[in-house]
């Protein structure tokens, strides 16, 4: 108890200000109401669903939580539930077990609502292309709105991701 | 044809029953004597006043809604059994009657007399479905437990007569004082007991949970709501107004055994999946809660805190009338459910809410009603009885302080495993999807059936909202058995409980409650706009969540309660494993088997079964057989008599 | 109409405080973490958002979430917020609260049964097994607290309190509060009986019992457990710490009464944070044991009233 | 008066972190809420030579805090470096039915010692009753623990008890006998601590019970 007070009250609040402004993020959006965009941007629901992904994506999506990322000052939570959830982080290949539970978490979410995938698998099955156990890429099964390329994308590059889907859904840009 | 006359007799009784009971409520009383209808022992006394009134009241409320059952739940009955049917009815009324006069009874040869009939009447009233072995096991359980108690009723009085000199009881009152209170206390050991086992107290309440789900469902549910009473009623007449005032040591063994009977009752009931067997231990539990109110209400008498005295009992009645409407119309229930499904076992059911809508609200009312919410009847006695509790710091001495907080403890304890208990019961039993086929075509039982739970929940709702309906007889019968107003001061909406102590007005929490849930529901409506409402499947991790078998079972939801009181369910776990043919390594099916014993019956009644089976078998060795021998003991016990009785 | 006023603060504050120890908890952290104000907007993102209801549900799934806040708005209605004199509506005593709180656990329990999943189930049997667990504890702590109140009234127990100068040097005072603060962490959910912030569903108490609820539903139920944590805290400070609650209806008595609500409410808030960083989850079977260490407080504070008279 | 009113907080305190030790699984956990116990005894012998005037009593507080707080605690500490990482070592009794154990010695030490608070004049008498109970929990502990470093934690609370009752009862026996039971305690301690890691080095864990082999 001695130890952690010591290291709390040593350590100063660490996190990057302001928001990341990143470019090489795909849109795939369509539109979003104005009402909507202006409450999404300030309280933003997560739900990460792993689509048979190598869990290199997860392990940077875990360091959006960290201290240095802290996705929580954008209002931005990871919730448990599809149910809670406004925001769907997909992460990896669609495997061909895991598209029909994918659709069923996607429907379980409710309206409005809107999908990121995360990383070069979710993009087009990256390394994984053509393999036997590949369903396809996450546009084929649930309609995609941003897609952040890399292998795995920087957090940086993930956060900037999720709130470019909410300006972009206002903003009605199309590909 | 013979069943449909005698159905009809069952209702006027009661409700003659009822009448007599409002009547002496209200003041009218009487006393009657008939020497020649019983020559020996001072012949039938017959006598009403304000204690005897309140518990015809509650006979009635709990008869009336039976009765009303019985038609359509025996119509259904297989033709064969059309002559059983007239049984039943005729038992019925048999039992009605003896219990009206029990509670009017004056003397030792009246009360003794109608008790035996009462314990008869419900014996043949168990044993009317006795083509199964577990009636007949429950039934020969029953008699011999109501027997030994009627020994030690019997014992009790007679020591009572010997050392008062009189037969009635009424002259015992008056000669308290003067009788040696070591005989007195032998007497009121012996009584109480007799009485604890007919109420179904921790150590005597073995028949209980084996008697209630053998007999028909509306048979069990008077034998529950109001059987159960008549224990009750024996103990406040022996502590409170037969033996006179009695030492501390009374209340304190009886707040013990009722805070015993709570928590137990309640772990038992808790881990049951066996819907009427869990009610049945519920109302083991539930008496433990009214002898709570008893020992307290005789600690205080014995401090002479005659106001606190009458408080408790107030609360201690209370419960009794309460739990008669809910555990009847909780009885009435699991008697439709197993009207429409065939089944007892809570994890065959599920789903039953669509499909018995009305029964499913009804449960649910009487489910809220026994674990103590805020707007029913079951909180306000509970609230009572904590109250009670609560000023026992009045108390001088700091061991009964002690005892009080132990009892407090245990009460908070069983109000808490009670919601969960029948969270659990109707849980299980009405919601999500239903665990097998004969309950996925349950079907809503007949308008008879669901008229009289309805009348018991709108009873329920009522003494919730305005107590003062009961408190204010209540306040009269403790103040004629007391000599002392209890230390109550209620108005319609409110209830005052030791002077500036403790105050409620359970009118205006419901009102409130249900103004505040109605403004939110309106608010959404009107501010909502299109509610966009989807309907979709379970959410189960993304698998399709279908089949009931993903479901949390009866023995689950019990599971933390096993793990954490396992020192008193003592559980015995057996895996059994069936691999296939080929290698070991393949398994068919396996059997899990999670029993929990109980530590009572194990503990007391086994050594003491074999114990008389041991002693039984030496005595048999007296029947030799040859008629010299015979004659020789005769001989002998003459001589012996003579000499003692010298 | 000082009752309005608190019953309002009640419900409006509610959230801030859950933000509040949010942000405290963040910085410790050494993160920025969400603004004071961030569960008004997840509350008001949720009002709009479309509801999901699972088809096995009955009336029963639909009608708990407006019993859980009716229930936690009559319980404001009871508990002396800002003063005792017009502070309360005399409804009935602390035995009345504990058992609103029962009420709207007893129907979430209910509801989470009804949809049918596992996780469901698994939350309502813990909650209804932590929560019985908790009652003796509750009721033992109340007769220690009425011992020296001479009365279980909320708003005379305080003003009888209040009067006692030497209060905070009785032993068992201080046992009461401290078995009264276990409680409020195993009724609240909070962290070392359940982690309120999991997404592990085998390990959740509180929060697997509302898997299933979304949009409005799931406001009205965060509201409410955001309320029931308002209103322990606002118990704790007001009863073990007595003094600064306002004793009449002018308004200089209950702007005292705010400022003195709001320091207690930051002090518990930051301890509770400070708490919630340096404990871990206990093993789901190690919490009877801190239910029973509770219990041993509360009997201790009793017997040291009857035995230090 | 506050007199006595801070005595018997000092002394419940003194009761809750002996409730406090004889829960804690960890054997540095075990030795904190020793010191920490001790600590408080230090303060509650302060409070009594301050309110009650015997200034020799400040001496013994002093004395008390050096040994009891600083020397025994560190030399336990190094015993438990030694010891270095232990198997957990089951108690006979789980937590709850522990606790359950010392709430009945409570209401036992209560109601044995309810005839000498009633004769004893002075203010602190109300503690004595404390005292005793941590005397019966400390007893309780060397049964309850297999483990010997904690069965000796038990005995220094025994001892720390039978201090504060005489420090309650009669505001502290004269100094001389203060001092020669300190160093009792602390010869006591180095002896026990040599004894322990005789034990560890033989049986490779300091459980009391696998000392039964020796019986043969």
């Amino acid at each position: 108890m001695k130890l952690l007070l010591r290291k709390v009250i040593g350590t100063a609040v660490v996190t990057e200000p302001g928001r990341p402004r990143d470019a090489d993020i795909e849109t795939l959006g369509h539109a979003l109401s104005e009402r909507v965009r202006k409450l999404y941007g300030r309280s933003l629901h997560i739900r990460e669903v792993d689509a048979g992904s190598c869990n290199g994506c997860e392990i940077e999506i875990g360091g959006l939580n960290s201290p240095y990322y802290d996705l929580e000052r954008f209002g931005l939570h990871f919730v448990a539930s599809p149910r809670h959830a406004d925001c769907l982080l997909v992460t990896g290949p669609v495997t061909r077990n895991m598209a029909d539970p994918l659709k069923r978490t996607y429907d379980a979410t409710p309206e409005p609502k809107f999908v990121v995938a995360v990383g070069d698998c979710a993009k087009d099955c990256g390394i994984f292309a053509g393999g036997y156990g590949v369903f396809g890429p996450v546009s084929s099964v649930v309609p995609v709105d941003v897609v952040v390329p890399g292998c795995p994308p920087a957090p940086r590059a993930i956060l900037a991701g999720i709130l470019k889907a909410v300006e972009l859904r206002a903003s009605g840009s199309v590909r | 044809m013979a069943n449909r006359i005698s159905l009809w007799l069952t209702v006027p009784l009661a409700v003659l029953v009822l009448v007599g009971g409002a009547a002496g409520l209200s003041g009218w009383s009487f006393d009657v004597v008939l020497p020649h209808v019983l020559p020996i022992g001072g012949g039938v006394a017959l006598g009403l006043d304000r204690l005897s009134a309140f518990f015809l009241v509650i006979i009635a409320a709990g008869v009336l809604p039976c009765a009303v059952f019985a038609f359509a739940y025996t119509r259904h009955q297989k033709p064969e059994r059309d002559g059983m049917t007239a049984a039943l009815a005729a038992g019925m009324s048999l039992f009605i009657v003896s219990m009206a006069c029990l509670v009017l009874a004056r003397n030792v040869l009246t009360f003794l007399v109608f008790w035996e009939a009462m314990s008869l009447a419900s014996y043949f009233l168990i044993m009317t479905e006795n083509d199964r072995s577990e009636t007949r096991r429950a039934g020969w359980l029953y008699a011999v437990m109501t027997h030994a108690g009627l020994a030690c009723i019997l014992l009790g009085f007679l020591t009572m007569a010997q050392s008062s000199g009189s037969l009635s009881m009424t002259a015992w009152a008056q000669a308290a004082a003067a009788i040696d209170p070591s005989k007195r206390n032998v007497a009121f050991v012996l009584v109480a007991a007799g009485f604890l086992s007919k109420a179904g107290a921790i150590p005597f309440h073995i028949w209980l949970p084996r008697a209630h789900p053998a007999a028909p469902s509306h048979i069990s549910a008077v034998m529950s709501a109001v059987m159960i009473k008549l224990g009750v009623y024996g103990l406040v007449r022996i502590g409170f107004e037969w033996l006179g005032v009695g030492p501390r040591w009374w209340g304190v063994l009886i707040l013990l055994i009722g805070a015993v009977s709570a928590v137990a009752g309640v772990l038992y009931a808790i881990i049951d999946s066996d819907l009427k067997r869990l009610l049945a231990y519920s109302t083991v539990e539930n008496v433990g809660v009214i002898l709570l109110g008893i020992g307290a209400g005789l600690i205080f008498h014995s401090y002479d805190l005659d106001s606190l005295a009458a408080l408790s009992v107030a609360a201690a009645l209370l419960h009794c009338l309460n739990h008669t409407i809910f555990k009847a119309l909780l009885f009435l229930g699991a008697g439709a459910i197993v009207h429409a499904t065939g089944t007892r076992n809570i994890e065959e059911m599920g789903g039953l809410l669509r499909r018995m809508p009305q029964t499913g609200a009804l449960f649910l009312i009487g489910s809220l009603a026994i674990s103590a919410m805020p707007p029913l009847n079951g909180f306000v006695s509970e609230w009572l009885t904590f109250q009670a509790l609560l000023l026992s710091f009045r108390v001088p001495e700091q061991f009964v302080n002690l005892v009080f907080a132990i009892a407090i403890a245990a009460l908070a304890l069983t109000a808490g495993l009670a919601a969960a208990c029948f969270v659990r019961a109707f849980g299980i039993t009405f919601l999500a999807m239903p665990r097998s086929e004969c309950v996925k075509q349950a079907h809503e039982v007949p308008w008879t059936m669901r008229l009289s739970m309805g009348v018991l929940a709108v009873l329920a709702a009522v003494l919730g909202i305005a107590p003062v309906v009961a408190l204010r007889p209540l306040g009269y019968v403790t103040a004629q058995l007391l000599g002392e107003q209890p230390d109550l001061a209620f108005s319609l909406s409110g209830v005052v409980a030791g002077g500036s102590f403790a105050a409620i007005a359970p009118g205006w929490v419901g009102l409130t409650l249900a103004v505040v849930i109605f403004a939110v529901w309106l608010g959404f409506r009107l501010t909502g706009g299109s509610l966009r409402k989807r309907y979709y499947d379970t959410w189960g991790c993304g698998r399709a969540v279908h089949s009931p078998n993903l479901e949390y079972t009866a023995a689950a939801f019990a599971n933390p309660f096993k793990r954490v009181f396992a020192f008193l369910y003592r559980p015995v776990t057996a895996i059994e494993i069936w691999p296939h043919g080929e290698s070991r390594l393949f398994v068919k099916t396996i059997k899990y088997r999670h029993e929990s014993r109980s530590i009572i019956e194990e503990g007391i009644y086994a050594p003491l079964a074999a114990a008389i089976r041991r002693t039984s078998a030496r005595i048999r060795a007296v029947q030799s057989g040859n008629v010299h021998s015979y004659l020789l003991y005769m001989f002998l016990v003459l001589v012996v008599l003579l000499l003692v009785a010298k | 109409m000082i009752l309005l006023v608190q019953w309002l603060l009640v419900v409006a504050g509610a959230p801030l405080l859950v933000g509040f120890i949010r942000k405290t908890k963040a910085r410790l952290q050494g993160r920025c973490g969400a603004n004071l104000w961030q569960p008004y907007r997840d509350l008001r993102k949720l009002f709009i958002k479309e509801v999901v209801i699972s088809e096995t549900t009955s009336w029963i799934f639909r009608f708990t979430p407006y019993v859980v806040i009716g229930a936690m708005l009559v319980a404001a209605l009871i508990v002396p917020v800002l003063t005792t004199a017009g502070g309360a509506l005399s409804l009935g005593n602390i035995v009345l609260l504990m058992y609103l709180f029962l009420l709207a656990t007893f129907f979430l329990a209910l509801a989470g049964l009804d949809a049918g999943s596992s996780f469901g189930g698994m939350g309502s049997s813990r909650e209804m097994a932590v929560a019985a667990l908790a009652e003796p504890t509750v009721m033992i702590a109340i007769f220690a607290i009425s011992l020296r109140a001479g009365t279980t009234g909320l708003s005379d127990m305080i003003n009888v309190l209040a009067g006692d100068r030497l209060l905070l040097l009785n032993p068992g005072h201080l046992l009461a509060f401290f078995s009264l603060f276990i409680v409020t962490l195993a009724e609240t959910g909070r962290l070392p009986v359940d982690n309120p912030s999991t997404h592990l569903e085998l390990t959740m108490i509180h929060e697997a019992m509302i898997l299933e609820y979304s949009g409005r539903y799931l406001a009205l139920i965060e509201w409410a457990s955001a309320i029931k944590l308002f209103l322990f805290f606002t118990l704790l400070g007001n009863i073990f710490i007595p003094w600064g609650i306002g004793r009449t209806e002018q308004p200089a008595a209950v702007l005292l009464g705010l400022v003195a609500l709001v320091v207690k409410l930051a002090a518990l808030g930051v301890s509770l944070a400070v708490l919630e960083t340096s404990v871990a989850k206990l093993r789901l079977f190690r919490v009877p044991a801190l239910l029973t260490g509770s219990f041993m407080l509360a009997l201790l504070a009793v017997i040291s009233f009857f035995f230090l008279r | 008066m506050p007199f006595g009113k801070l005595a018997n907080l000092l002394s419940f305190l003194f009761l809750l972190m002996s409730f406090l030790l004889i829960v804690r699984n960890s054997l540095s956990g075990q030795v904190r809420m020793f010191a920490i116990q001790s600590g408080i005894l230090a303060a509650l012998a302060g409070v009594v030579a301050l309110f009650g005037g015997r200034l020799e009593l400040f001496g013994v507080a002093a004395v008390f805090a050096i040994i009891k707080v600083a020397v025994i605690p560190s030399v336990l500490n190094r015993t438990v470096a030694k010891i270095g990482m232990q198997r957990a070592v089951a108690p006979y009794l789980g937590t709850s039915s522990t606790l359950a154990v010392c709430a009945v010695l409570v209401i036992i030490a209560f109601t044995a010692m309810a005839p000498i608070t009633g004769s004893d004049p002075l203010p602190t008498a109300d503690g004595i009753p404390l005292a005793f109970a941590g005397v019966l929990i400390g007893l309780f502990t060397t049964v309850n623990r297999r483990r010997a470093l904690t069965q000796i934690l038990g005995f220094l609370m025994l001892e720390n008890s039978i201090f504060m009752i005489a420090l309650l009862a009669t505001y502290g026996v004269p100094l001389i006998v203060e001092i020669g039971v300190f160093l009792d305690v602390l010869v006591a301690v180095l002896i026990l601590e040599v004894f322990v890691y005789r034990i560890k080095q033989n049986f490779d864990s300091i459980d009391v019970k696998q000392l039964g082999v020796l019986r043969g």
